[in-house]
């Protein structure tokens, strides 16, 4: 049910971990729907430098999460919060419409890493 | 090593046996029973053989016997049948939370024409008490459906005890038995069910073919309305070859019954206890009420597909819940009933052992489930390992 | 000369072909369809394939394709599912008087539920008129169901045009495709029609299996409740194999289909013409709107079963009235209905013929059959000969 | 589903015809349902010295008649009075469940006969 891609990107997820002085963090989901995403970002220069997740959740959900990293890196904040969900699916080549719900949740978790990351920027020229 | 499948209670292989038993009948043997010549005589001749089989393993009579389409026909037509049948005796249907949706959903659905439900809680451990059931049970109560054995934590209900309760009380008892038949003894009697329904694909023979009994004197209204077939019960042209391999799986599944529960016991139980060693583990089920090929267990902090995928990767077949509702995406309503979260819920595994089941292959699972549960906590945000 | 077979209008016999491609499913891809692991997926594609197969040759899409048990079974899902679902909208059902009893009975059995039924009246020949369709409809009225072409008398209904008329009043149009079926082209758009059954053994394919068409967007309550199988709208493990073999059978008759028909048609027409010549007998049905297999006459002063039996022992295998319905006594309610008197009804002989018919064999029933009657004619008080 | 006894009066029905003079006939059952049986007896000395028949009905309801008229031949009256559809149905060695009633129109039709042949007696002897 899943494409080749998916089951790479299960299989080997690329950035599993966490990133200890991450400028920003975001969690998405709950444990009661089986679904939790958690992202960190580091950002240089207004360049996303790095990503790393951790996920609980199925396979669509790990896929997603791996894709998402790699399509963050290198982006400029502002694009990087462009990514929709509809993009994280094509690029894994789709997922079964029950899925669908997860890429969802990859992109959610980017945005609140993103907008964690303002806030924090915001709170810091404010300091 | 090769493919292992360890999801029987999904549904089995068929058994060359029964294949054999069905060929003639895809062959030169296709009348259609109803007719009077000879491919139609010779066609009911083999219907009313499977059923003498199937009754007698039943212990039951050979007109108390209806051939289904499945485990889900059966029971949609025991309990809407028993409904429209007796609706002017009263409409309180009694039923358990743990059982297949073929079971609930049909109960949940006669609501809505105006049948008053009664959903009966389980204990932790999945069991349902008699004590329970008796207190449910009301002066409109007709019919009460509690299932055999669980598919999904393989716990076994104490029927012959809640039979007797709701026999004394005068209502209607359906048992869902597709997870017990070819496995348990079925007898209707010691049982005091009224009606009993099983499926042929769980016990090695083909999909799409089940039986339902229906004990003398009790009226069905029909399900699936038309032709004269079976008795005016479930009309449609026989599924001969179908119906005939039913029979013979049934069979030879209770020729080989109790040996074979004896390997599955000990097997089971080996990989219960290899399972147990790993951290954050829960066994769900009574260890006691068991069926011999059911182990289900929770690992904390992970979730059921992608636990599935993995073993997937590694040629073990497993099912997290029930397969057939894996289109959904609520955790098993089975564990929820039985007390545990969403969160662990949503972190089973069913194991389902079966005739293909060795000790290698029990041994290999041990040895490659806990890298993939580890791998999958270091995976994830709930885990602090 | 070996037995012939002259009944393909109760069943067929499987085709090589068919189980062929079914055999796969009973041995190594038995894996059940919902399942995550490669045995289900590889199942699960086995039955998209199949639904894309069957979607092709009606015209539809895939997801409008729900497998059936069979003939009955769907056309009892389409009529109580659409009652169900649209009882808000009316309760007025319409069908006609010589509908297949899975039809008939089916709509029939909601009027216990309150739903109002009209039975349309046939001509002498067994046509229904599109006129007396459009006076039945009423604001109320949610479905009308005519099948495509009869099983007795196989005359062709006019389903293009009683389907506008009921799609231009704003009801649902359910029709009835099992004798058509691998026979005729269904393409519903064409046909008009919002549901259509048909039934896997009436074409060379196994018992036990058919498929329903119910257009995008028709809602149906589900005849069995359950598992999330076909979209939630018939839950049970599905039957791969038989569903298989479904869409392999379709899929051969409709690449046979022009060719077969024409030589039929010639080897039917021999046939009636042959029987006309027999004394005081009648052809029952139109013979221009007729299924190319379809042979059913009347032979005066004689009961049809007696002459069912000679022919048995003459080595020929054939129907007198529907084969499903032979339980009963009755004389068939198709030829009543066209307004045959009970007693000639009783005296009626169906011969449909199939891919084995040959010319030989025509002859040899035309010689035989003559000779049959005579010998009953001669033992029947009504008969002055 | 008949037994080879019934299959054997079917096929080689006994005594079919009419009786040109027969002491007693007897007609019972109707068109409409499908069987009607015509029975024609012989008396002499009060024995039943021929029997024969005429059927319109299915092959249960032509074996009846015919295992009837052996049954009947060589009886007296009174005797053949008694015989009940119970006796006939195991004479053939049993008939289907749902063919029960044909075997109650044979000794209904002889019955009849019977019954016909006592009428005539007595408005001979009145006359
Ligand atoms: C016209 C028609 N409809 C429905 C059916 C029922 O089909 P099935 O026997 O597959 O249930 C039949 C045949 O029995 C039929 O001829
Ligand atoms: C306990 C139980 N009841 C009913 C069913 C339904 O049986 P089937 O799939 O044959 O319709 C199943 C299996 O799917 C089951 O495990």
């Amino acid at each position: 049910m899943y494409s080749d891609k998916v089951m790479d990107h299960f299989t080997n997820p690329r950035n599993v971990g966490e990133i200890a002085d991450a400028d920003g963090v975001g969690e998405v989901g709950n444990a009661r729907c089986g679904d939790i995403m958690k992202l960190w970002i580091k950002v240089d220069n207004d360049v996303i430098t790095d990503v790393k997740f951790k996920t609980f959740g199925c396979g669509a959900a790990i896929a997603t999460s791996s894709i998402i990293t790699e399509m963050a890196i290198g982006k400029t904040v502002a694009e990087a919060e462009t990514i929709t969900n509809q993009q994280v699916a094509e690029e894994l080549h789709g997922l079964p419409a029950v899925k669908m719900h997860c890429s969802n949740l990859a992109a959610e978790a980017l945005g609140a890493a993103i907008q964690d990351y303002r806030a924090k920027l915001a709170s810091n020229s404010a300091s | 090593m090769s493919k292992i499948y360890m999801d029987h209670a999904a549904t089995t292989p068929m058994r060359q046996e029964v294949l054999d038993a069905m060929l003639p009948y895809f062959g030169t043997e296709f009348g259609n029973a109803s007719s009077v010549y000879g491919w139609g005589r010779r066609a009911h001749q083999a219907l009313d053989e499977a059923r003498d089989t199937v009754a007698e393993l039943l212990g039951a009579a050979a007109n108390e016997i209806i051939f289904t389409s499945g485990g889900s026909e059966g029971a949609n037509m025991a309990i809407k049948g028993i409904a429209w049948a007796y609706q002017t005796k009263g409409k309180h249907i009694v039923t358990s939370a743990i059982e297949h949706h073929a079971v609930l959903d049909s109960v949940l659905s006669l609501k809505k024409h105006g049948f008053d439900v009664t959903v009966l809680p389980v204990d932790e451990e999945g069991l349902v008490s008699p004590a329970t059931v008796e207190e449910a049970l009301r002066p409109d109560t007709i019919l009460v459906s509690i299932m055999h054995a669980n598919n999904e934590v393989g716990t076994i209900q104490p029927i012959r005890e809640i039979g007797a309760i709701v026999r004394e009380h005068g209502a209607f008892f359906h048992t869902d038995a597709v997870q017990t038949a070819g496995v348990l003894d079925l007898n209707v009697g010691d049982l005091n069910v009224d009606l009993l329904s099983l499926s042929a694909h769980k016990l090695y023979g083909p999909k799409g073919v089940g039986a339902l009994y229906c004990r003398k004197g009790v009226r069905l209204e029909p399900l699936i309305h038309g032709g004269a077939q079976e008795r005016r019960r479930r009309a449609g042209t026989e599924n001969v070859a179908g119906i005939v391999g039913l029979a013979k799986a049934l069979e030879l599944a209770r020729q080989e019954q109790g040996a074979e529960n004896e390997r599955l016991t000990t097997l089971r139980d080996r990989l219960i206890q290899g399972l147990q060693k790993i951290p954050a583990t829960k066994v769900n089920g009574s260890l006691v009420h068991r069926l011999p090929n059911n182990v289900n267990v929770c690992f904390q902090y992970i979730e059921g597909e992608s636990m599935l995928l993995n073993l997937d990767l590694k040629g073990i077949a497993a099912s997290s819940g029930s397969a057939c509702t894996s289109g959904s995406l609520d955790p098993s309503h089975v564990l929820l009933a039985m007390g545990l979260t969403h969160e662990i819920a949503h972190g089973s595994l069913r194991l389902t052992l079966g005739r293909s089941t060795t000790e290698t292959e029990i041994d290999y699972v041990l040895q490659e489930i806990p890298v993939i549960v580890e791998r999958l906590r270091q995976m994830s945000p709930l885990y602090q390992g």
